[in-house]
């Protein structure tokens, strides 16, 4: 039975797949408690993580191949997810279609052939669709689903087709290196699929549209978890032909989206657009991770400085969006002298956005001195300059919003949303995010432990 | 062989396609109301949306739901077949499928999706 | 005779000379300033009595016994190998300087007493006239050239404090601060000279540099050159020589004690002893001796011509005093060092009482500064200050007896000997310098001509403000007679000792004196007039002379282009250029790019997808291509 | 041969492309889609035939599945914005823009 | 273990002093003084034993590990910067801040101390970093009036210029690894190969650029006179009198000791970008009618002195270079102190809002007097032994550079007097403030009493402190 039913290796898809029963489950029942769906929802999601933390599974099943990247990103996805389940509303659809995302990640980390890989990334993106749809500003949210629906199904068709050029190629659907022109021409395709899904510059418009209309903390979801499934596909990717067409260009699209997503963001007057805009800025840093990850020769040290950087970047984006969510403001009007009413939001705010900002003693410091230094390894100069004009740029307007916040009288009355009171989990959701993200950059030995784990596959 | 067979199909095709989306042009009246031909009578207003109203919104959901279950039988078909050979796996695998989709359609029987109201 | 452990006792009262008036001016800032400012001027008074004794007890056993130390007494600087340290020199030199510092400033100290007495900045006026005192002490006592530069810098401070005295006169601060500006272009070149000689020698004591300058052990010739020039640049920047001299007239706004002490007697005296000081440096570069006479010379010469149509009196002394540092300038340019020196000690005599004789006038007048207009005829109500401004004038225009005689005569007799346009030079100089000071004392004291108010409401100073003046215009009169006393001072210090006195020199000095003493007689007495007719009849040629023939609108064209170009550089290059274009440039672009970057996301979704079609072309093509 | 049975497919897939990219109604888009994934199935399968691969042909029935679950959001969605009285056309949804 | 706490009780006190609102200025002074007396320890202990107490924690992440140490060069600097950031604590006593203001002055000691401490790149970057954004709300939240746009004019500069000198860090540690296989960020190992040829150039201009954006050397010193202006006094204080030194700190620990053949073989260009910085610094100064710009330029005059001591590579003009940062630090922040209050009284800074305050004001007048004689280089004060021997250092190498040197302290007795006299001796004149001026309090006297008498025993008794900056520097000299 466990030779056919991969039970051990599929442990956190599981839970997740029984968190999804159980809320359909609750959703079914008449009077249910207040905060039952919440519990499911975290509980769940808690679950799976631990699980994932568990030992490498011995037996191989059959389109399955488990290894520590796949570990390590199971953990990510969770982790990413956790701030959604605590903020969303009492609804068990959304619980569900958290679920069935974060199940299809886990899918993709744990997938050994190109069709598992396909399966986790339809699995991950359709209920994306849905869940940004469901936005509270019913008109935005369902054009900006609809934008991300036919862009993302258009992807996943690239992917599908690059698949069987690959397949072609290689004879076989397993996650084998193979050679040629059709095999680089379905590499290169699905690369498209998987940059188009971390929002590289070219392929990058769905974006701020899905993330201005969705929720807030769904958004925060969007950056975290989803980006981090493009980033481990591009990463499958390039692992099977390190020294393909698709490894060599990606240091060029990532610096194309630093800068991109850098220059866009400085103009935007709404808040959460330009945090999606900065959210591409931050995708072309891992792009370009993983781009020197690659040209390395695909080995442990280059994909733990990626993977610090997108735990860092949970934290920050999570964080930042957590902060939208909780303090209801919507435009770079409304922020003015927002330190005035609520120094200590503010605060967290400041502290989130000089993470961002990659100003030390912060994570997001770290997280780009150590792709910086990857970029430097693998003798990419241009780009490492081209990292470091970003981050200032970048850091141009995190500094703005600051100064919005702090510097600027408090201009007219403050948004409604804003009067509510802010909920216990939305304030701890926020301290969760605002103190790692402030003061993980003090502590390299974070990283170091993360190369060793990674290091050891 | 087979490539005569291929090129006989596809030219198969291409005839029934063009015939069957001109065959009405072909066989109709010439269409003879030009200009102020198309207006209504003296008497009639002109009219503000396209003549073919849309669907009833509820019969679109008694589509999805149905695409839903049947691509189900997809899969149900190849396990038919194979399943002497995987026998008991097989069996717990296709009951697990098959529960959760029963557990789908309780929950949108109780969630009252199944009424057909107008 | 020696303490033990080698120290010589002549060390203590040199030590003395520094730490009295340190003391007092500690005492008197912290103590007295807040608590009775009336009072600070005691212990000054007290600290200058110390000096005076001690400068005496200095000079007589330096003259008698012929001893002298030069001891390095504490480290200031130090970086390894390199090190500049404070030391204490004695020689024949310095104690002359120290004894005619000690001497005029003891007098003019008490003078300034009740001259300042109903001044309300009276406290904060004798700290800072003690201030100059000890920096002038340090300066002349000091062993190497950078603690040489340490008080003269000082100097330049206490001359910017005393000048601008009165700080809320306009007139009064400009000129402080053109003193203290043109002294610090001066000092450019001392301390250049400074960092060359530290280059070249690595340390700048005298006692070692002169050893072995005389040993030839030069390492780099041309260099040395530059810092003989440069030294001579500094000179003229603190004694007023010609480029550098348009600050002293304009110094007179300061009160008469400062204006006697330190722009007559001493401070200006220094840029003098810094080229006595370093004569076995200079005498040895080619041309530089030449170039000083010259400059001397024409120094001499040219504010001699404007001292004789100078109308304030304060102003003619002023022009006075340049006229003779240019001739102290010459005298060291005939390689005759001692005669400058001995003429620096007469002038400061002569010179301190013909100012404390004027402050006495103007003192009269309840001005700062007297008129010709204002005065004549004045030996009637003021006798006592008519006699010592005739001794002090006789002296000055180097008459027989008096003392200017001896060092004029001198100067004269080595100019003669030089021949050629020097002698020219010597002769006319004494002519001039006869010329206005009788000008000035016929003018003053005598017949008092038409156009002037004449003696009508001047009295006798008090009791301190007349004894001071006695004593110096006695001292104008028998310090010349100890001309060979300070020879044989002088030539302990190394340098060559002063000129036998031939008839022959006397005559023809004696002659070109009494010829300008003449042409003042004719001018200013014969016709009584003149002085202010020429003024109306060539009112060009009075405007050209009161700019010091042109000199001072160019110094004011060398302020302004400074400025301008500051502007230009300050305000119109680096922030409207450099920080408005270069800098703050770069958010705008940056902004304008971003929005360039919205435009193309238009919201529509066929476009979105296109440029998606687009980017995959693009890898496809990437992939089979590369 | 095999060229010109992939060529087709690719052809195919390239055709449902190009309606996505530029028919403006949503329908039609989803059509596109669809067609896309349809190709590609075609070209599995050949393939899985060519390598007697039954994992290749078990993908493909997987494929259809996740099609036909495609299907179904995108119809919701577009459903959704016909709800809401909008034309389900490109043109409409133009207001996230900047 | 007792360095780091240096840096780790004024952070802790910055967090304590954010939280308690009233009491925070208590807190402030406390942790404020304690840092002083801790800093001040190591000298007791004797000068010769100074490297025992440095401290390296375990290699953490290829390299990267938590050292600290003291020497001659850092240790003075640390007197500094406690000692400034208690004067100003004390100076501005009696304003109403809020605790925020407290903690953040109290983090910015806390970083500038971490900066003085570190011997490993990576921390060093970091506490560099750090110090920014203290400052950056010190300028933004209680600056004058267009204190926005300095604050952000002075992070975005700043942070320009150390991505830069982080990607010249980052060069060197690989480069580093690539010659001798062992990944270190310690500022002593990494000394030995040295990335030579095109890429070493390219790294050590990034160090250059990344320093001398702080120094400021001249092309890169806009953001000084915005940020100077619009700081609060503390603010100006703080910036000028440490935050400056950091600049030249970094090329004595850091890029000289990295590039030693490169620095000398460009000293021609380094020496004279410096000695430009000397006389343009001069020349804007004289143009400025703002008193606080005024005192900004003259920084960047000062600071050019700094390095043409420190390039001449010679004993007596490290010695000199080092000693002037000193000096610089003590009198542009007495200088700033003294406009602080003219301000806070007056609430103007133009030369000729005042006048006539000699009269009204003496202490006030004696303080900027001392100040501003000691700033232009009268001997007898420090300014003059800082400058005298960085130009004889120069002088040995470069004698045109050296001449810029003297050009430049001549011009600054041209800017400085004038000010001088326009804002204390003129008379009043229309639109002045000089009514509203009263003289110091007796705490601000005793402050600035605590800047002054230091300025007079260095520039008579240099012997000591040159001694000590010696054992720091004197490794550099060729």
């Amino acid at each position: 039975m466990s030779s056919f039913l991969p039970i051990e290796a599929l442990a956190p898809q599981l839970a997740l797949a029984a968190g999804v029963v159980a809320a359909l489950l609750a959703g079914m029942l008449k009077e249910r408690p207040r905060g039952l769906l919440r519990a499911v929802a975290v509980s769940a999601l808690l679950a799976a993580a631990l699980l994932a933390g568990a030992s490498l599974p011995s037996a191989h099943p059959p389109l399955l191949r488990l290894d520590r990247i796949g570990l390590c990103w199971q953990e990510l996805f969770c982790l990413g997810a956790l701030p959604l389940a605590v903020l969303m509303e009492e609804d068990e659809i959304p619980v569900a279609l958290l679920f069935g995302s974060v199940l299809g990640m886990g899918l993709l980390a744990a997938a050994g052939s190109f069709l598992t890989l396909f399966l986790g990334l339809e699995l991950m993106s359709l209920p994306a669709y849905l869940l940004v749809s469901r936005g509270r500003r019913e008109e935005e949210a369902r054009e900006a689903g609809l934008k991300y629906f036919f862009a993302g199904s258009t992807a996943g068709a690239l992917f599908l087709l690059g698949m069987t050029l690959y397949y072609a190629a290689s004879r076989s659907l397993a996650l084998a290196p193979a050679s040629g022109p059709l095999a680089q021409a379905g590499l290169a395709l699905m690369g498209a699929a998987a940059l188009f899904k971390i929002g590289a510059v070219p392929l990058h418009f769905w974006l701020p549209d899905a993330y201005e209309a969705a929720d807030p903390e769904v958004a925060g979801f969007l950056s975290t978890s989803m980006k981090a499934a493009g980033v481990l596909l591009l990463m499958r990717l390039a692992e099977l032909a390190p020294s393909s067409a698709l490894a060599r260009v990606l240091p060029a699209f990532g610096v194309m989206t630093m800068l991109a997503g850098a220059f866009l963001a400085l103009r935007q007057q709404r808040l959460q657009r330009l945090l999606a805009y900065s959210s591409i800025s931050h995708a072309g840093f891992m792009i370009l991770g993983v781009g020197a990850w690659a040209a390395q020769g695909a080995t442990g040290a280059g994909a733990a400085a990626v993977y610090y950087y997108l735990i860092a970047y949970l934290f920050m984006s999570n964080g930042a969006f957590a902060f939208l969510k909780t303090s209801g403001l919507s435009t770079r009007a409304q922020l003015r002298g927002y330190a005035q009413r609520e120094p200590r939001l503010a605060a967290l705010l400041a502290a989130l956005l000089l993470s961002l900002g990659g100003v030390p003693p912060t994570a997001g410091f770290l997280a780009k001195l150590l792709i910086l230094w990857e970029t430097v390894r693998c003798g990419l100069y241009g780009a490492a300059l081209a990292g470091a004009l970003a981050a200032l740029v970048s850091l141009g307007y995190y500094l703005a919003l600051i100064r919005d916040a702090y510097f600027e009288p408090a201009a007219g009355q403050p948004p409604p949303a804003a009067l509510r009171r802010h909920s216990s989990g939305e304030r701890l959701v926020l301290l969760a995010c605002a103190i790692p993200s402030a003061l993980l950059g003090f502590f390299p030995w974070l990283a170091g432990g993360l190369a060793g784990v990674l290091s050891g596959l | 062989m087979t490539a005569l067979a291929m090129a006989l199909d596809a030219a198969f095709t291409l005839a029934l396609l063009l015939v069957f989306s001109n065959v009405n042009r072909w066989l109709g009246p010439a269409p003879r109301h030009e200009g102020d031909g198309q207006l209504p009578y003296e008497t009639g207003m002109p009219p503000i949306e396209r003549a073919e109203g849309s669907m009833a919104v509820a019969y679109y959901r008694f589509a999805v739901l149905f695409v839903v279950f049947d691509v189900d039988l997809a899969f149900l078909l190849p396990w038919a077949l194979s399943r002497p050979v995987f026998g008991a796996a097989a069996a717990t695998a296709m009951s697990v499928f098959v529960g959760l989709l029963l557990l789908l359609l309780a929950y949108l029987w109780r969630k009252g999706v199944l009424e057909c109201k107008r | 005779m020696a303490i033990p452990g080698g120290v010589p006792l002549l060390l203590l009262p040199a030590l003395a000379v520094l730490l009295a008036p340190v003391l007092a001016l500690l005492f008197g800032f912290f103590i007295l300033r807040p608590a009775a400012p009336r009072r600070t001027h005691l212990p000054i008074l007290l600290s200058c009595a110390v000096v005076a004794a001690c400068a005496v007890l200095i000079v007589s056993r330096v003259y008698l016994f012929g001893e002298g130390f030069d001891i390095p007494v504490a480290h200031w600087m130090v970086a390894g190998a390199w090190s500049v340290s404070f030391g204490l020199r004695v020689d024949g030199l310095s104690s002359v300087m120290l004894a005619m510092v000690a001497v005029v400033g003891g007098l003019i100290h008490l003078w300034a007493c009740e001259y300042m007495a109903h001044d309300e900045g009276f406290s904060r006026f004798f700290l800072a006239f003690h201030l100059f005192f000890l920096s002038m002490i340090g300066l002349v006592l000091s062993n190497s050239y950078v603690e040489l530069y340490l008080f003269w810098e000082l100097t330049g401070l206490s001359s910017y404090l005393l000048i601008g005295h009165w700080y809320h006169k306009a007139s009064a601060r400009r000129a402080a601060f053109q003193a203290f500006m043109t002294n610090r272009i001066g000092d450019l070149g001392f301390f250049l000279a400074l960092l060359i000689l530290l280059r070249v020698f690595g340390d700048t004591r005298f006692l070692t540099l002169f050893r072995s300058l005389k040993a030839g052990a030069v390492g780099d010739p041309e260099a040395v050159t530059l810092a003989g020039w440069l030294l001579f640049w500094a000179a003229c920047g603190k004694s007023a020589q010609f480029p550098l001299y348009f600050w002293l007239p304009d110094a007179m706004e300061g009160p008469t004690p400062v204006s006697a002490l330190m722009h007559a007697a001493t401070m200006v005296t220094a840029g003098i002893f810094l080229l006595v000081r370093s004569w076995p440096l200079i005498g040895g570069i080619p041309g530089l001796p030449a170039a000083i006479a010259a400059v001397g010379a024409f120094t001499a010469l040219f504010a001699g011509v404007l001292a004789g149509t100078r109308r304030d009196l304060k102003r003619i002394l002023a022009y006075s005093t340049v006229s003779h540092l240019g001739i102290m300038a010459f005298a060291i340019g005939l390689s005759q060092p001692a005669c400058a020196i001995f003429h620096l000690v007469t002038h400061g005599f002569f010179k301190a009482a013909l100012f404390l004789c004027a402050g006495n006038i103007a003192h009269a007048l309840g001005q700062p500064s007297a008129d010709l207009d204002q005065v004549g005829g004045l030996r009637k109500t003021m006798p006592l200050t008519f006699l010592c401004f005739a001794l002090a004038a006789f002296s000055l225009a180097g008459i027989w007896p008096f003392a200017g005689f001896y060092s004029k005569d001198a100067i004269l007799d080595a100019a003669l000997a030089a021949g050629g346009w020097r002698a020219l030079c010597g002769l006319l100089i004494g002519a001039v310098s006869a010329f206005y000071i009788f000008r000035m004392l016929f003018l003053t004291f005598f017949g008092p001509s038409p156009r002037q108010k004449g003696p009508a409401h001047f009295h006798e100073p008090g009791a301190l403000g007349t004894v001071p003046v006695l004593f110096l215009s006695l001292g104008a009169l028998s310090v010349g007679w100890l001309h060979n006393g300070f020879s044989t001072m002088l030539s302990r210090s190394g340098v060559p000792a002063l000129p036998e006195l031939s008839s022959r020199v006397t005559l023809l000095g004696s002659a070109a004196a009494l010829a300008g003493v003449l042409l003042a007689y004719v001018l200013a007495l014969g016709l009584p007039k003149w002085d202010w007719e020429w003024r109306e009849r060539r009112p060009r040629l009075e405007r050209w002379l009161a700019q010091d023939l042109g000199v001072k609108p160019a110094v004011a064209a060398c302020a302004a282009f400074v400025r301008r170009l500051a502007g230009i550089l300050g305000q119109g290059w680096d922030k409207n250029i450099w920080d408005r274009w270069f800098i703050e440039g770069w958010p705008p672009a940056a902004l304008g790019l971003g929005e360039l970057g919205q435009e193309l996301a238009g919201g529509g979704l066929n476009d979105y997808l296109w440029w998606m079609a687009v980017a995959v072309a693009a890898l496809l093509y990437g992939a089979l291509r590369l | 041969m095999t060229a010109l049975i992939y060529s087709t497919t690719i052809l195919l897939f390239f055709l449902g492309l190009a309606a996505v990219v530029l028919r403006r109604q949503l329908l039609a888009m989803l059509l596109g889609l669809e067609l896309m994934v349809s190709a590609v199935n075609v070209s599995l399968v050949y393939l899985a035939g060519l390598f007697s691969d039954a994992q290749a042909l078990a993908a493909v029935l997987i494929i259809i599945a996740v099609a036909a679950a495609e299907a179904v959001v995108g119809l919701t969605l577009i459903i959704d914005l016909r709800e809401q009285g909008r034309e389900a056309d490109c043109s409409a949804l133009r207001e996230l823009k900047g | 273990m007792s360095l780091s706490a240096l840096w780790l009780l004024p952070a802790a006190a910055a967090l304590l002093a954010a939280c308690c609102g009233r009491q925070a200025r208590a807190v402030a002074l406390g942790a404020a003084a304690a840092t002083l007396g801790m800093s001040l320890m190591p000298a007791w202990a004797g000068l010769d034993s100074l490297s025992r107490l440095s401290y390296a924690g375990p290699a953490w992440f290829y390299g990267i590990r938590y050292s600290v140490a003291v020497d001659g060069l850092s240790l003075p600097l640390l007197w500094l910067t406690a000692f400034l950031t208690l004067i100003v604590i004390l100076f501005s006593w009696r304003g109403r801040f809020s605790s925020g203001y407290w903690a953040a002055f109290l983090a910015l000691e806390a970083a500038l101390m971490g900066v003085f401490l570190m011997r490993d790149l990576f921390f060093f970057y970091l506490f560099w970093e750090a110090a920014l954004i203290p400052m950056f709300f010190i300028i933004g939240l209680w600056g004058s009036a267009n204190r926005r746009h300095a604050a952000v004019k002075f992070f975005l500069f700043t942070f320009a210029g150390s991505v830069l000198m982080l990607l010249g860090f980052l060069v060197i540690v690989t480069q580093h690894h690539l010659a001798t296989g062992v990944w270190t960020w310690d500022m002593e190992l990494l000394k030995s190969p040295r990335p030579g040829g095109a890429l070493g150039l390219a790294s050590f201009l990034a160090l250059v650029v990344g320093f001398g954006v702080k120094v400021p050397l001249v092309p890169l010193h806009t953001w000084l006179p915005d940020a100077h202006t619009e700081a609060p006094v503390g603010g100006s204080v703080m910036l000028a009198g440490v935050m400056l030194k950091m600049g030249v700190y970094g090329f004595l620990r850091v890029a000289i000791p990295f590039f030693p053949e490169l620095c000398w073989r460009l000293l021609p260009w380094l020496g004279g970008v410096a000695a430009v910085g000397v006389i343009y610094g001069a020349l804007c100064a004289m143009a400025q009618q703002d008193l606080k710009r005024l005192v900004a330029y003259s920084s960047v005059a000062h600071l050019g002195f700094c390095l043409l001591g420190i390039f001449s590579r010679t004993q007596e003009g490290l010695a000199g270079g080092s000693l002037q940062l000193l000096n610089h630090g003590l009198t542009t922040g007495a200088l700033f102190l003294l406009v602080g209050a003219l301000y806070e009284r007056g609430h103007k800074r133009g030369l000729s809002d005042f006048g006539g305050l000699a009269g009204r004001a003496p202490w006030l007048t004696f303080f900027f007097g001392v100040s501003i004689f000691a700033s232009i280089g009268l001997p007898g004060l420090n300014g003059f032994v800082g400058e005298f021997m960085s130009l004889a250092g120069m002088m040995v190498r470069l004698p045109v550079l050296a001449l810029a040197g003297v050009i430049g302290v001549t011009l600054a007795a041209a800017y400085a007097l004038p000010a001088f006299s326009a804002v204390f001796l003129a008379e009043p004149g229309e639109g002045s403030v000089s009514a509203m001026i009263s003289d110091l309090s007796a705490l601000e006297a005793l402050t600035l009493a605590a800047l002054v008498l230091p300025m007079l025993a260095i520039g008579l008794h240099p012997g000591p402190l040159l001694a000590l900056l010696r054992s720091g520097v004197g490794g550099l000299a060729l």
